[in-house]
This record gives C-alpha cells, structure tokens and sequence, in this order.
C-alpha cells in the first residue's frame, strides 16, 4: 500500500483538455453502421410485410388503402421503435426498401410527433419490369 | 437498539429498484430480507405470444449491460433447437462482442464499485475509458447498448480489415490503463481499507448457497462455464479461470480485474484468428418440438436460458435465470454482521443487474412496501390533482 | 467426472429411482424421477460427489394434466437436469431446501408462478408477485391469459 | 460613523456579503478544480467559466419548496440552518485579514481568539447534529450519530496541531501569531507536521471525502440532510462553504504566516493563501475514497493524535533550544 498512488495521475490532468464533450454545443461523429430511425424507400417496398411481422416492438403497421390500385400505407411508429433494425435485415428486396438513418436525437415531447407514414403503390417483385411512374411516398 | 432501515426501492445506492430491509443494530446489520417483484416486466409469459426473431430483441432486452449475453444464451439454445450450426466467422464475432462486453461491464463495475466507496476520481477515470470499448462495441454493432449482434444462425453484421485494426489498437490502450486501475484497486490505502476483509463469504456457503460467476471465484471455486461448458469457441481459445481466496469484496475486484486481461487475451486471439466466410446461416421459421438447456458466462456468472418448442413458431416456455437471482442468497449472508457502511459495497460486489432478476410476470407496476402498495394509477391521479393545469388533452388509445 | 461416468453412477447408485436417462447433447443430461424420490436422488447425488453439483434454477411448465419441474444442475462438466412431474390437480411438493438451501428463491417463483404448494419450505411469502396480486392468479400456467391494457398515449391534437 | 463603520463592517466587507461572495468564488474553484483532476469540465455556461453557478445554485435552492416532516421537531428544524450560519459568519469576522489600519483591531483581535475561532467552528458540528436528530428520520439519525462519532476522532489533534504555533508564538492572538511567523518565516517549517495533521483534520470538519461520512449518498441517503430542502438546506450549504473559507483562512493565519499587507495587498494575500489551502483539501478529496466510521476514529487516535502530539513536543523544544 502506498500513500497518494493517484495523485501523480490526477495533477497530470489538471492542465489537460478535459475527455468530456460539452455536449449540446459539441456533438460527437456517429459511426458508419449507426443504427438510427428506421424509414422506407416507398419505390421498392412491395408491401410483403416480413417487416411488420418481425418487429419486435409492433412498430410498422402495413396496411392497404385501395384495392384497386394497389396502394399501400406504411405506418412507422417511432415511439415503439426499439431501433433494432431487424426490420431491415427482413426486407427481402434489393436494394433495400427498409433503411436506418443516422439521427440520434431523436427525443421529443409528444409522442403522436414521432409518427411517420407514406402511402405508395406497390413495387412489383423483381421478375416484372418496375413500374414506370413509381408513386414517391413524401413523408407526411 | 434494533431498527430497520429500508434501503431501496428508491436508494442512491441502487441503480435499480430492489427492496432490502435491513435489521441495524447501531451500526451492524443483524438481519436482511431481499424482496423483488418491485417492478415485474412478465418476459416469460410474453417470450411464449411473439416468434423466434422477436424474442431475440425481448431477451436482449431483459437487461441493458449484459444484453448480449442474454440473447447470445438464447439465440444459442434455438440454434440447437432448429438443429443449425453457425458459421465459424459469425461465431468468432458473435463471441468477439460477447467478451468486448465482458470487458465494458468489468470496467463498469469497477466504476461503480468506487462510486459506491466515494472514490468518484476512480470513478470517472474508469468510466472515461470504458468509452474506448464503448466506442468499439458502437463501431461493430451500431449501437452502445443494445449491439443486436445476434440472429439465429449467427450474426448481422462483418468485421472489415480497418474494424479489426482499431479494435487491436483499442484493446492495447485498455490493457495500459487496466493495469494502471489494478495498482491503485491494491495500493489506496482508503480503498484497500474499504474493501479488504468486507463481505466475508466461505466457500462452503458459497457451495451451499448456488451462487455464480465472480462471487464463487473470488471463494476460491474455479467454476466458469467458459471452462466447464466449452460452448462455440471457448474450447479451442486459450484462457484461465481466474480465482481469489481472500473471499472479500476486494478478492472480488482482483478477480474482475485479472478477467478483464483474460478477456483481452481472448479478444486478441480472436481477432487475429478470425475466419472467413460467411456470417450466417439461413434459419427456418419454426422449430420441432424439443427442449434444450442453453448455458453462458455472463460478466456476473452463469446464464441459463431453459427452452421448449412445440413445433411453432413460437417457443412453448422459455426460462431464463439471470445470474443475480442466483447471487441474492449469498448476499443476505454477506451483509449479515457487516456494518451498514458497508451495504452498498457488499451489495455493489455480485454486480447485481436488478432488471435481469425481475423479468417474470407483472402487467401492472405496483409498489409493494411494507405497509402500503401504490399503484401507478393512484400516483398518477395524484399528480394529476396536484397539478391540474398539466394534464394532457385528447388522449389516443394505442393501437390507433 | 464426464457424461459417462455421470450416467454409470446414475444407474448404480439410484437404479430404480430414475428413469429415462437420456444423453440428448454432450454434456447435457435429462433424467426423470418420481417426486417422493426427489429428495434422496439429489441428497444421493451431493453425497456421491460432494462440491460438485450446483442448483442453477429450477424451471416449471405447464402440461396440461400435470406440472413439469425441472431441476437444473451445473457441475464442472456440463449440466444434469432431473425432472419430475406432479398432477395439476394436486401440485404438492417438497422443498429440497434441506439440501440445497440456495434453491429458496426458485421455490417461491414457483409457488407465485404456478401455484404449486412447496412443502417445508423455509419463508412461504410470496417473492416476485406484489402484495396486493390478486388470489389464485398463477400466470405461467397456459390456462391464465391477460388482456392487453389498451395504451393510451397523453397529448396529441388528432 | 463609527456606527456606520461597524454595519458596513458587519455587512459589507468582511462581513456577510464579501463572506458570502468569496465562499461561492471558494466553492466554483474547488469545483472546478476537483473536475479537472477527474478530467470533466466542472461547472461551464453560468456567467463566465461557471463562475456564477454555485450562486445560481443557491438562489435556486431558494426558490424550492421547504418541506418541514411531519414527525420534526419543527422549531429546532427552522432555526437550526439559520443559527449555523450566524456562527460560522461570526467566526469569520475573527481572522485577521481586514485590517483597515493597525488600531482597528479591537473589532476583530483580542487576546485568545483563536480559541474562540476554533470554538466558532465546533459549533457547526453540532448544529448539524442536532439538526440530524430534530429530523427523526432514520438516515438523519445514522447520519447524526456519525457526525459526532467523527468529532471525537479529529477535534482533539485539530486543537493540537493549531495551537502549537500559537505555543510557539507564545501568543493566543490570531494577529500576533501572524506578525510573529511574517518577521520569522523559517520557523514555519518546524509546523510542517502540525500543517498536514491539520489539514486532515479540517478535511474531516467540512466533511469531504474521505471523510464525508455522515452524509454518504450511498449508504444512508443524505444523511444529515435527507429531510432538509428548500431554503434551509440552501443555508446550510452556504455555511458549508463559509466553514471552509473560514477554516482554510484559519490555517493560513497559523501555518502560512497571516496577510501581510494593509487593505490590498492584505485581501490579495488572504485569497492566494485560502486557495492554495482550498487546492490541497479538493486534491485530497480526489485521491481518496471515503472510510468508515470506525476507521476515521482508528486513524485519527493512532496516527494524528501522536502526530499533533509529536508537534507539540517539537515546538517546545525549538522553544525552549533556540528562543
């Protein structure tokens, strides 16, 4: 046992930078694969809903608008979000319709903010032509 | 003068709500009682209603520090149900992040262990650099907390060539300042004299009373199912089972600290060993009807995850012991004759994870104090006459 | 000790007491005994080879008919889980406290979860249910189903 | 005027005011310091480098709701802050750093202060003590049994140690003590010993790590303080802080050779001294873990009490060899 052991470190920090950010005025760079808010590439996405049965959090809700034209609303609710991304592991198309953003703060005070939809026309599954005017989803 | 003194639900001590009552007489604890149930989350009962893919998210979320280990123990278990077998590759990552996690939550640990005895300099400076394999574990997973790692049939996501590199170079830096941390964990006279001879536990009432991990090793019980149990990898790794005889809580420190430099040596070889091919393997909706006992070494003792399938794709039960229910009965013991001082150490010293403890069955929070139970309900229209102004307009129901 | 000697002991030392010994994975043993027998098997079992055997948990499941307990053993090679099975009509046990005292906790979950009766059981209260859990509510068994509070999410215009 | 003089004195300058400025300034530093030894920022964005955010935080603590327990002895709970920070004020009025001229010292010298400085300063002990107990609560309780378990342990060195310079000056003046170590400054090495023991002992007054003992946040909640909010508990922090301006001036007048000086020259003197002394406690309580109850009583019989004791017999013999 010796008397003081710490000491030497901590008079060592006394003049350095401290490691701490000052956060809200700093931010950090996230890495590449940062798992963020989930959202949809409504050109793909042809509705099979692997997605809304593999959620763990109940999250995606899928459902049809017209028959006829083969709408689609996609549902994505960011309050249950648990951001584990498996929604994107299950999309079977390629390129993916499912993707993660990079956001992080991402909080905020009323959780019906936090609800994200589109409404899109099916994708046709691959072995068909893609459809000639893909209907893009806007967020609403 | 014997009086109890409640330490919890609600306790600075506590990171978690968990209820102990202590009998003090003076400054000595003559008699402890644990009661759980304080806030039940009903995951054995829910693991049964949702599929083979989300239960993997439900036991990662059974607790937040060792979240990988509790779905590693699962996604295991169903691996031998459905009768597949991992890549070698997915089954290295899958193990690199299971002791990369090993290694945050030792580094935790130790940071709260200082916390708990006012040593906050030790504190933040263990902390600061649990970051670098925070930021390790960020880089691999996408994530700090919740890696998601695991599918069934191995992992979800490859190493590059530059991940593996810096995790070599985050490894170097760790093992620096692990050191650094185990010459002042043995030489701090007010830290050596908080921890040493603290929360005696012999190895026979280790042995009697089933306790795990850390807690039994630092008895002198070299039991690590790594060891005992090679699952995956652990068999063709080379590392030691680490023990101390001081049966202390500062024999429980040595211990996590000596595990961390295996858990590096571990990591390195992993690392530099690491197979190609593929990350996984394409597994089937359901699983035939079977049962299987899934065993892990979670960074505080034995995980043991107990599945039946039924044929579905849904399991029939799921049973998952966390490895500090297993620990509660050894701590009663540890505490009794100690001083109060000393709690929150003793208590701090088998690593409890309280929310890994209480994930059995509770759909409605409830308080359960001696005298009274609060529900949620009652304290939320409690506060809603306090402040009137504050109640929110137009509530929806979920599901819209 | 490895799986063969644990099996070669099993079916000497307590023949007639176990059955169906099944090896299904290396390292991992299933054996199944009657419930008036249990105490002896796992007192047999500690007294064989002392400081070998631990209790990692004790995991119940509902059948039907009847309970599944299964007793789940570590010991420096692997696992041995002894399984018995009591009628759901009179789930009465006994505590195997007297030997393994660390078995408490599981012994209370089970009595919350299942609604089994644990004899001699050293502290009856109740562990993981809250003090105000209604009576005769045991939810892990397959019959006991709940309904989902509808969520209500505060504030919103819609 | 001479009325005048005394309400500014008592008010203004040295008194409540300044004493009240300079403690938060005391507290912002030993803030920022015990941060940057841990390698974190400390207190940031209120005013310039968090310089006003101890103030912020007291007038925050202001505006809290008081709560007063049921079960308390309400009118000892009341009174109790407001009587601990009457005490430790008054007790700064004592040190010598505010000559306004020579003379003037009969409002703040007289022979055998320093007694009643160290006096002054054992009554904060004891007012939260009582304070403990008027509570009823049981972590107060603990807490309040603590706080006087400790006092046993550290007055008696803290008595010793700061009165063999005084033995050495063979004065009981604070002052004079002063005056006689700025004409002989190499006699301050022989106190070395008595300075350490000191500074330990003042440690375990102001209750810091590692002596934070009774209100150790996670045994036994907030101690002393678990029941107290609001503007009481803002007082005792204030006293808090003025306890350890008052103290670590104290140790300056005895072991640092007083504030030479006059007026300016004096203050400048008085708040290098005080902050190097504020230094030293804050890297003390970086380096250290807190200790338990019986081990303060242990270390402070076994190794401070014949520490001061071998200072003492230092000093007289330095006393009765050289002078």
């Amino acid at each position: 046992m010796r008397v003081a052991v710490f000491l030497p470190e901590l008079l060592r920090h006394l003049f350095k930078k401290p490691n701490t950010v000052d956060y809200p005025f700093v931010k950090l760079e996230v890495p590449k694969g940062f798992r963020g808010t989930p959202f949809l590439h409504p050109e793909t996405c042809i509705a099979c809903r692997a997605c809304e049965r593999d959620c763990p959090a109940e999250a995606i809700e899928i459902s049809q608008v017209s028959d006829v034209e083969k709408k689609f609303k996609m549902t994505i609710h960011n309050d249950r979000c648990i951001h584990c991304a498996q929604c994107v592991d299950s999309c079977p198309t390629t390129p993916k319709a499912m993707e993660m953003d990079h956001l992080y703060e991402i909080a905020a005070f009323d959780r019906h903010t936090l609800k994200k939809d589109w409404t899109f026309v099916r994708a046709l599954p691959k072995k068909e032509p893609k459809p000639a005017v893909p209907i893009g989803g806007t967020p609403t | 003068m014997k009086f109890q003194i409640p330490i919890g639900p609600q306790h600075p001590a506590l990171k978690e709500p968990i209820s102990l009552r202590m009998t003090v007489e003076g400054e000595v604890i003559r008699d402890v009682d644990i009661r759980l149930g304080y806030n039940h989350r009903g995951m054995e009962k829910l693991a049964e209603q949702k599929n083979w893919i989300q239960n993997i998210y439900l036991t990662e979320r059974i607790c937040g520090i060792c979240s990988h280990s509790h779905a590693t123990c699962y996604v295991q278990g169903v691996e031998k149900l459905m009768e597949i077998e991992a890549p070698r590759r997915g089954l290295y990552i899958r193990y690199l992040v299971s002791e990369l996690e090993r290694i945050h939550s030792h580094l935790l640990w130790l940071g709260v262990a200082g916390h708990e005895a006012g040593f906050d300099s030790f504190f933040m400076y263990t902390w600061r650099d649990r970051e670098v394999v925070m930021d390790l574990l960020e880089m691999i997973s996408g994530n700090r907390v919740h890696y998601a790692m695991n599918t069934i049939g191995g992992v979800r996501r490859d190493l590059d060539g530059g991940q593996i590199q810096k995790c070599l170079d985050g490894l170097v830096v760790l093992k620096q300042r692990s050191e650094f941390y185990f010459k002042i964990g043995a030489n701090e006279p007010t830290f050596v004299g908080r921890l040493a001879g603290v929360g005696y536990l012999s190895k026979e009432t280790a042995l009697a009373l089933c306790a795990v991990g850390p807690t039994t090793r630092a008895s002198g019980i070299a039991r690590d199912v790594r060891r005992d149990d090679p699952h995956a990898v652990y068999d063709e790794v080379p590392f030691d089972v680490c023990t101390a005889d001081s049966c202390d809580v500062l024999g429980r420190t040595v211990v996590r600290i000596k595990e961390l430099f295996e858990s590096y040596k571990i990591c390195e070889y992993l690392l530099k060993n690491l197979p190609s091919g593929d990350i996984a393997v394409k597994a089937p909706k359901k699983a035939k009807p079977n049962e299987v006992v899934s065993r892990y070494e979670a960074p505080r003792g034995e995980n043991i995850h107990y599945i039946k399938s039924n044929g579905t794709d849904k399991p029939e039960r799921l049973k998952v012991r966390a490895p500090t229910l297993a620990n509660y009965p050894a701590t009663v013991e540890m505490l009794r004759n100690g001083f109060i001082a000393d709690i929150p150490l003793i208590f701090a010293a088998i690593d409890p994870c309280i929310c890994c403890a209480e994930r059995t069955v509770e759909l409605v929070d409830a308080r359960s104090g001696a005298e009274s139970v609060v529900r949620f309900s009652d304290l939320r229209a409690l506060a809603e006459k306090r402040a009137p102004h504050r109640i929110a307009k137009g509530n929806v129901p979920w599901p819209l | 000790m490895n799986d063969a000697q644990i099996l070669e002991l099993l079916n000497t030392r307590f023949a007639g007491k176990v059955a169906d010994v099944t090896n299904p994975a290396v390292r991992r043993i299933f054996l199944t005994v009657e419930p008036k027998d249990l105490l002896a098997v796992i007192g047999g079992l500690k007294e064989a080879v002392p400081g070998m055997w631990y209790l990692a948990t004790i995991s119940g499941s509902d059948l039907g008919e009847s309970f599944e307990i299964v007793y789940h053993f570590g010991h420096d090679h692997g696992n041995l889980n002894i399984r018995t099975r009591i009628p759901r009509s009179h789930p009465h046990l006994e505590s195997i406290t007297p030997v393994i005292p660390g078995a408490v906790l599981y012994e209370r979950e089970l009595q919350d979860m299942f609604g089994m009766v644990i004899e001699h059981i050293p502290d009856p209260r109740p562990l993981v249910t809250s003090d105000d859990w209604p009576a005769n509510n045991f939810p892990l068994r397959k019959d006991w189903t709940f309904e989902r509070v509808p969520e209500i999410i505060p504030g919103g215009k819609k | 005027m001479a009325a005048v003089k005394t309400v500014l004195y008592l008010l203004v300058y040295p008194g409540l005011l300044f004493l009240f400025v300079y403690s938060t300034f005391a507290e912002w530093f030993d803030r920022k310091v015990y941060a940057r030894l841990q390698n974190r920022m400390g207190p940031t964005h209120t005013g310039r480098f968090g310089l006003l955010q101890p103030i912020a935080d007291f007038f925050k603590l202001m505006s809290k709701e008081d709560i007063v327990p049921d079960q308390a002895d309400k009118k000892l709970f009341s009174v109790l802050p407001v009587i601990g920070l009457a005490v430790v004020i008054t007790a700064g009025l004592l040190l010598p750093v505010w000559y306004f001229d020579a003379s003037a010292t009969a409002m703040v010298s007289f022979s055998g202060d320093i007694i009643i400085l160290l006096y002054l300063l054992s009554v904060p002990t004891l007012i939260l003590f009582l304070a403990a107990w008027s509570s009823t609560n049981l972590f107060s309780t603990i807490g309040g049994t603590r706080v006087l378990t400790m006092l046993f342990g550290y007055e008696v060195p803290l008595f010793m140690s700061v009165l063999s310079p005084a033995i050495l000056a063979d004065s009981w003046r604070l002052s004079e003590i002063a005056l006689f170590y700025q004409h002989r400054p190499l006699l301050l090495l022989p106190n070395l010993i008595g300075f350490v023991v000191a500074l330990i002992c003042v440690q375990a007054k102001l209750e810091r790590t590692p002596f934070d003992i009774p209100h150790a946040e996670t045994e036994i909640v907030g101690g002393t303080f678990t029941e107290y909010s609001g503007k009481k508990l803002g007082f005792f922090r204030l006293m808090t802080d003025i306890e350890m301006v008052v103290s670590s001036g104290l140790l300056a007048t005895v072991f640092l050779g007083g504030f030479p000086g006059g007026l300016g020259l004096g203050l400048l003197n008085f708040i290098v001294k005080t902050l190097f002394i504020i230094f030293l406690l804050s890297a003390m309580r970086a380096m250290t873990s807190r200790i338990r109850v019986d081990q303060v009583v242990h270390f402070a019989w076994k190794y401070l009490a014949p520490l001061a004791v071998l200072q003492l017999l230092i000093v007289i013999l330095i006393k009765g060899l050289l002078l």
